[in-house]
């Protein structure tokens, strides 16, 4: 241990450690941020593979322990991928980052499997997770936590869990959430109380609210037609009194011409087929 | 995945996955093909869903290929559809031999991003039950790494001690595997009466025990020659793979979080750590048991030093992370654990990537296989001590 | 030098030591008789040494063993032999089905026809054979036959690999096993079993008038003949062939109901007859102790022509012998794990063999110059 | 190691190993002739007080696994007198859940604001059939019957309220004949028999002096110091019979209101939207545009509020509260509850006064009942909730009468 604690003395700092990957790099060093003490360096994707190997080689970095490499959903601009490292011998640890270039359709980047032995089975699972292509892997497929014939990417944002689709959420139904107009309630916080429904259950509140107003819909559709074929019922009823006035009529004066009744026979059997 | 070079010499032009084409090997009468071995995935040497593709001449392992994943159940996109508690009593599930450990991953994560001071009492508390989770999973890895060898015996005295144990555990937690004790901020509970006194004897009683196994076991010569020699891993490989814990150590490495990137109170205590020579099973093996005495040891002095005080913090209605990304290493039994936890200010993670030990751990054994006999995969699959739903996740 | 036994050492002269069984009735009814105690003895003394090795296992391992079937659980391996029958015979789609059917009986068979020469008792045995131990030892080896036809029958790999194994493990452990026991019968100077003995019961250490028996002088050809018999046996810490953390069950791996039983039973009646033929070629039978004959015995050494009540005496020293013998296999089993198959072969070759020689050399230099 | 030690050794030390288990006494469990000895903490089962949910979803919301099922209907209670206002309840229909799906989390245990769930360490309820597992709340109302107090914790922990309230319920069940002492002394409080505690309630105050407490439960306080207990157990409990009471008046309040609807005359239904309720809260609310969910809601936590402040208040005074007779302290609560501007408090006293009766004595038990349960064999736990409600219940009866004689 006190070796380890020896060399620990001469490890850089994260600034010195920006300064030696951009003396190295240069522009492809976009910047750096530490975040709850994680020092992390975004690259440009064309600096990935570069960068993985100064942090390995580089005497002074000596990042040797591959902790793990992982995608991250970045929203419309496609997907960061992150690499931990982790140096034994100065007890820093390094997250490189990098927007991986394609966006949402493409996402491809270099592999680093050649600098460390442990991205191989990280960037399949990459892969298999967030559908990024990583070039010079030596074999992506099959996917691999993942079945072979799965179709699309799990992780991805746009992924939706499947059992949260199919199943209702359990805290709308009445009376908790829903009022009777179908609103969400506001709860007045009571003891011991948790709070209201989370964004995603606010979501599934919308959702169970548009059933509602579905079935409100087509309710009302239901009721509309109904009442249309009332109305139809009721127009053909007076339509059908119309002609057997109108047919009494005709028996009263027998003594209609012929040319009359023959015009009446069509109008009886449109009738039959609108109906 | 395999190897690649191995698999590029002897299969050369073929990718991982798909079928090769048995070859003729050896020379004229003796010219023989090679057999392909499917171990697993339900076998009794993998203890869980894992398989081991191995091509095999005669017995000699020509390459290896695990086949993982078949009990992936999607923990990080669960993860993001639920809040902080709830991740907790999720996570314990991934290892289920660490659970407490992986709950603590959480947690720290958590408290981490939210800057937030864990009430002092609470971290040692957490430290013993850690302690004794560790003490549990590894006594469990060395009845099963004995029983792989077919020493039927290790595995009903460790159960034997687990049993007590998990019944100590479970007093304070409710829990024998899944102890979901832990919550931001501190623990849910203060432990009972009667807990440290029962604590300390059941110390005492394991370290009594513990010769037992170093008898039984490692100084067992039949045990000797199935482990010494039996798949090396030299420790730049090691570290090259991400391969953490007894794994590590046994390779010569002194990495542990617990001393160099310590948690906790683990820098108020004493932590031995036995490093191994030259990495293979019986090192292994010996760092495996080294960690549960010296895991014993740690809980002695966590007896000593227990303050009295609150053990939880608290919390806002609603535990939000802020904005921001945060990484969290504990020493898991296994390994080291990670958690990336990458927030957008919500209830609910963006994104929470579980580092697990297995996972790496488990890509070295091609490398190791590499060259060994059907009782070595045997031999050095249960001495990279791994669970499969930590691989799988 | 012993008189007798000179006067039985010549094939002309020898006249097999009558059974208590050879009755003074017709053939055909002692041919039954004989049967039925062969039929008896294979059907209760592995049950019992089974029974015994589930609860020494358990108290070994810390635990009870079985307690539900019956009164302590003694009625465990019954109960496991019904439950046997009920379960369904399965036989793999791809199987050879009629070697794979054989191939149980064939394991099983032999391990009945040992019975027939091992003597439990004074007169308590079916036949004695003058090559009696040329006879246990050449049919015992049969039952890998089985074994390996269970292998190849099963078309599963870990089977193939299992049968194979075993295979291996016959042909390398059947030397040292042989030439131990060749040792034994050159000191004792017969094949017949029960002529071994009688050799024991009379043979003293040169000088003296100290009864001994053949473990003595033979210590190093009775821990061959033991290692070498749980290697025949595939016992722990030999038992690569079924290898259950490897191989899954190895040749058995396929099998199951009836079928499995006959190759745990198989398994179970090789450890009685490989003890009984320990028993026989180094613990002196039957003798109580060295130099104690039983009460009512006279004949050489005091062991044979014994009444009823010497008899039964006689077969509860040897099912005891028997079980402290099965015992210590199990003792093995619980304590160690495995070897390698490799380590298995080089124990055998570099280690037994030549030390069975040297053994077979010292005790035929001995024959002539000492005893 | 032995890797040192010469060749045989370690095999031999195997042997001797071994050996030794021979001759010990075997560790084995004879599990289905001799139960588990299992912790309270122990997650068997989660089972159901039925009669404290008040179907706020709070567990079905929570549990991470969705396998909470509830149903309920909205059921409108009519005044218990005349004049008095109608009150909407959510009554049960079910309350389920799929142990196929639990994952024995216990965040529902954990969340339940009214103590309807507890956890049983019960855990034989296998079934051959995975949809068998689906247990409705007749199946979790029986595991209440097997749930354990829960453990005392260790000396070094530092009772916060929700631990010290889970304290003083292990000390009530373990020691029974002090809870018995205890309710004697309320009753005796109750029954205005004030001039024998309140010499004791002066010491005591003298007490509280140094130990700053300004939370704790003087009523209780006063109580245990009455009996000899020691200051600081007494304040301990005291503590948690703060927290507790604020549980236990909801609580009361609903299993009063419980009791109460059988007893009530039937009145016709009365609908929301019907806009046929004349109660003054919630008109005010509702003609504000509020839901009449919300309106009941909004006036439970003002009320709630309210009770707070007062019990503050009294404390702040550090008045014997022991003399503060109920009779007086009812119409307060009432006023208070009440306070909405737009309502008459005098309409709506009535109504209000009935539950705050028994909020007050939510603590007590029906001594007669819990012995009877007792001796049927029922837990102490069980025997204490029924004894609970049916104390309320009897005083429920003679407030009735009184107001019938009246």
């Amino acid at each position: 241990m006190a070796g380890v604690l020896a060399r620990r003395d001469r490890a850089l700092n994260p600034e010195e450690t920006e300064a030696l990957l951009r003396e190295h790099l240069g522009e492809q060093v976009l910047g750096s941020v530490v975040e709850f003490g994680t020092f992390t360096c975004k690259l440009a994707p064309e600096g990935w593979v570069e960068a993985a190997r100064l942090a390995r080689d580089e005497p002074q970095l000596a990042y040797d322990l591959f902790d793990s490499l992982f995608g991250v959903d970045a929203r419309e601009e496609g997907f960061d991928v992150v690499a931990v490292l982790y140096s034994t011998s100065t007890g820093n640890r390094l997250v490189l980052r990098t927007r991986v270039p394609g966006g949402r359709d493409a996402p491809r980047l270099a592999s680093i499997t050649e600098i460390y032995r442990g991205a191989d089975w990280m960037e399949r699972e990459t892969y298999d997770m967030f559908g990024v292509v990583f070039d010079g892997h030596p074999g992506l497929e099959p996917r691999i936590l993942t079945v072979e014939n799965f179709e699309g990417w799990p992780l991805r944002k746009d992924f939706h869990l499947a059992s949260r689709a199919a199943k209702p959420w359990p805290g709308v139904k009445e009376p908790a959430e829903l009022d009777e107009d179908g609103n969400v309630i506001e709860r007045v916080p009571e003891i011991g109380d948790a709070p209201g429904p989370y964004e995603l259950d606010k979501a599934m509140a919308a959702q169970a609210k548009a059933v509602i107003e579905q079935e409100r819909v087509e309710r009302e559709e239901r009721e509309r037609k109904a009442a249309e074929r009332a109305a139809k019922a009721a127009e053909r009823q007076a339509r059908k009194e119309a002609k057997a006035r109108a047919a009494a009529e005709a028996a009263a004066a027998k003594a209609a011409a012929a040319e009359a009744d023959a015009d009446q026979q069509p109008a009886s059997s449109d009738e039959e087929d609108g109906a | 995945m395999s190897d690649l070079s191995t698999r590029e010499k002897i299969h050369p032009g073929t990718a991982p996955g798909e079928d090769i084409a048995l070859e003729i090997v050896g020379d004229g009468d003796f010219a023989t093909t090679d057999m392909t071995l499917s171990i697993g995935p339900a076998h009794p040497a993998t203890h869980g869903v894992f398989r081991i593709v191995l091509e095999l001449n005669g017995e000699r392992i020509t390459a290896a290929r695990p086949v993982i994943g078949y009990m992936h159940r999607g923990f990080e996109k669960l993860a993001e559809y639920r809040d902080f508690r709830q991740i907790k009593a999720l996570v314990n599930r991934h290892d289920w031999l660490s659970g407490f450990s992986n709950e603590l991953g959480v947690a720290l994560v958590v408290e981490k991003m939210l800057e937030m001071e864990v009430p002092d009492r609470a971290q040692w508390i957490r430290m013993l039950i850690a302690e004794w989770n560790r003490v549990l999973n590894h006594l469990m890895f060395v009845g099963s790494f004995a029983l792989e060898l077919g020493a039927i015996t290790p595995m009903f005295y460790a159960f034997r001690e687990r049993d007590e144990i998990q019944y100590l555990l479970e007093a304070a937690t409710g829990g024998r595997l899944h102890f979901t004790y832990n919550q931001v901020g501190g623990l849910k509970l203060d432990l009972p009466k009667g807990f440290l006194a029962e604590s300390v004897r059941l110390s005492k009683l394991t370290q009594e025990r513990l010769p037992d196994y170093f008898d039984l076991v490692l100084g067992n010569e039949i045990f000797q020659a199935r482990t010494v020699g039996v798949g090396p891993l030299p420790p730049e490989v090691a570290l090259s793979f991400g391969v953490t814990g007894p794994t590590l150590q046994a390779a010569g490495v002194p990495e542990d979080s617990r001393v160099t990137e310590p948690y906790l109170k683990y820098d108020e205590v004493d932590v031995p750590v036995h490093l191994g020579e030259n990495g293979d099973s019986f090192d292994r093996f010996a760092c495996l048991l080294y960690r549960i005495q010296y895991s014993l040891h740690i809980i002695d002095q966590i007896h000593d030093h227990l303050p009295a005080g609150p053990v939880n913090t608290k919390l806002p209605k609603m535990v939000k992370a802020p904005e921001g990304a945060a990484y969290q290493r504990i020493e898991n039994p296994l390994g080291q654990l990670g958690y990336w936890l990458e927030s957008d200010g919500g209830r609910t993670p963006w994104r929470l990537k579980m580092r697990t030990p297995s996972f790496s751990n488990v890509q070295s054994i091609p490398y190791l296989l590499e060259g060994m006999l059907v009782p070595d995969a045997i031999s050095v699959l249960g001495s990279v001590f791994f669970v499969v739903g930590d691989i799988d996740r | 030098m012993n008189v007798e036994l000179t006067a039985s050492l010549s094939p002309a002269v020898f006249v097999p030591a009558p059974s208590a069984f050879d009755l003074d009735v017709a053939f055909g009814i002692t041919v039954a008789i004989k049967v039925a105690f062969i039929l008896a003895l294979f059907l209760v003394v592995p049950l019992v040494v089974g029974y015994m090795e589930h609860k020494a296992m358990g108290r070994l391992q810390h635990r009870r063993g079985p307690v539900a079937a019956g009164p302590f659980g003694t009625l465990q391996l019954v109960a496991d032999g019904i439950k046997f029958i009920q379960k369904e015979d399965v036989i793999p789609a791809a199987a050879d089905r009629k070697v794979f059917a054989l191939a149980p009986g064939l394991a099983l068979v032999p391990a009945i026809l040992v019975f027939l020469v091992l003597p439990f008792g004074p007169g308590v045995w079916a036949v004695d054979l003058e090559l009696g131990l040329f006879y246990a030892l050449a049919i015992s080896s049969v039952s890998v036959l089985g074994v390996m036809m269970g292998g190849w029958a099963s078309a599963n790999k870990f089977s193939l690999i299992g049968g194979l194994r075993a295979g291996a493990q016959l042909i390398a452990y059947e030397l040292p096993l042989i030439l131990a026991a060749i040792a034994v019968a050159v000191q004792a100077g017969t094949l017949s079993l029960v002529g071994i003995v009688e050799a024991q019961a009379t043979f003293t250490l040169p000088g003296t008038d100290l009864n001994l028996w053949f473990v003595f002088p033979q210590i190093l050809g009775f821990v061959i003949f033991f290692l070498a018999s749980l290697a025949e046996l595939s016992r722990p810490p030999f038992d690569m062939p079924i290898a259950d953390s490897e191989l899954v069950f190895g040749y058995m791996t396929e099998y199951t109901g009836i079928k499995f039983a006959m190759y745990l039973l198989t398994e179970y009646a090789g450890m009685v007859s490989m003890s009984a033929l320990m028993v026989v070629l180094y613990l002196g039978g039957w003798q109580l102790l060295p130099g104690v004959g039983l009460p009512g015995c006279e004949g050489a050494g005091g062991m044979f022509d014994c009444g009823w009540l010497g008899a039964i005496g006689g077969v509860v020293i040897t099912l005891a012998k028997i079980l402290i013998l099965t015992f210590i296999m199990v003792w093995a089993r619980v304590a160690y794990p495995r070897l390698r198959e490799d380590q298995l072969q080089r124990l055998s070759w570099l280690v037994l063999v030549p030390l069975s020689l040297i053994n077979l050399a010292v005790i035929a230099i001995a024959k002539v110059v000492v005893f | 190691m032995a890797a040192t030690s010469p060749p045989g050794v370690g095999l031999l030390k195997g042997l001797g190993v071994t050996i030794k288990h021979l001759f010990k006494r075997p560790s084995t469990q004879m599990y289905p002739n001799e139960r588990p000895d299992l912790p309270p903490r122990t997650r068997g089962v989660i089972a159901l007080l039925e009669e404290n949910c008040t179907v706020c979803m709070l567990c079905a919301r929570e549990c991470p696994d969705w396998c909470i099922y509830i149903d309920s209907h909205k059921e409108t209670v009519p005044p218990a007198k005349e004049g008095g206002r109608a009150r909407t309840r959510n009554m049960l229909d079910r309350f389920a859940i799929d142990f196929s799906l639990c994952m024995y989390c216990g965040i529902c245990v954990e969340v339940c604001p009214f103590d309807a769930l507890w956890w049983s360490p019960e855990f034989e309820y296998a079934e051959y059939d995975m949809d068998k597992l689906l247990h409705e709340k007749e199946k979790l109302r029986e595991w209440a019957d097997t749930v354990p107090p829960p453990p005392p914790l260790d000396e070094g922990a530092l009772p916060v309220p929700e631990v010290a309230a889970a304290i003083d319920k292990v000390v009530k069940e373990r020691e029974l004949e002090e809870a018995k002492a205890e309710q004697a002394a309320r009753d005796a409080e109750l029954a205005q028999a004030a001039p024998a505690a309140a010499p004791a309630a002066a010491a005591a105050k003298a007490e509280e002096i140094h130990v700053e407490a300004g939370q704790i439960d003087q009523e209780t306080f006063d109580a245990l110091i009455a009996q000899g207990k020691s200051e600081r157990m007494a304040r301990a409990k005291a503590k948690a019979a703060y927290v507790k009471k604020e549980k236990a008046r909801i609580l009361a309040e609903q299993e009063a209101a419980a009791a109460a609807a059988p007893a009530a005359p039937k009145a016709e239904e009365i609908h929301v939207e019907a806009g046929q309720i004349d109660q003054e809260t919630f008109d005010a609310l509702i003609a504000e545009g509020k839901s009449e969910r919300m309106a009941r809601a909004k006036a439970k936590a003002a009320w709630v509020k309210k009770e707070k402040a007062r019990i503050r208040a009294e404390q702040e005074a550090a008045a014997p509260a022991a003399e503060v007779a109920p009779a007086e302290v009812a119409p307060a609560e009432a006023a208070a509850v009440e306070a909405p501007p737009a309502a008459p408090a005098a309409e709506a006293a009535p109504a209000r006064k009935l539950s705050d009766v028994h909020v007050e004595g939510s603590g007590e038990i029906d001594q007669e009942t819990f012995d009877a349960l007792i001796a049927e064999g029922k837990s102490e736990r069980i025997a204490r909730a029924k004894a609970k409600a049916a104390w309320i219940k009897k005083r429920k009866q003679e407030q009735l009468d009184a107001e019938g004689d009246a």
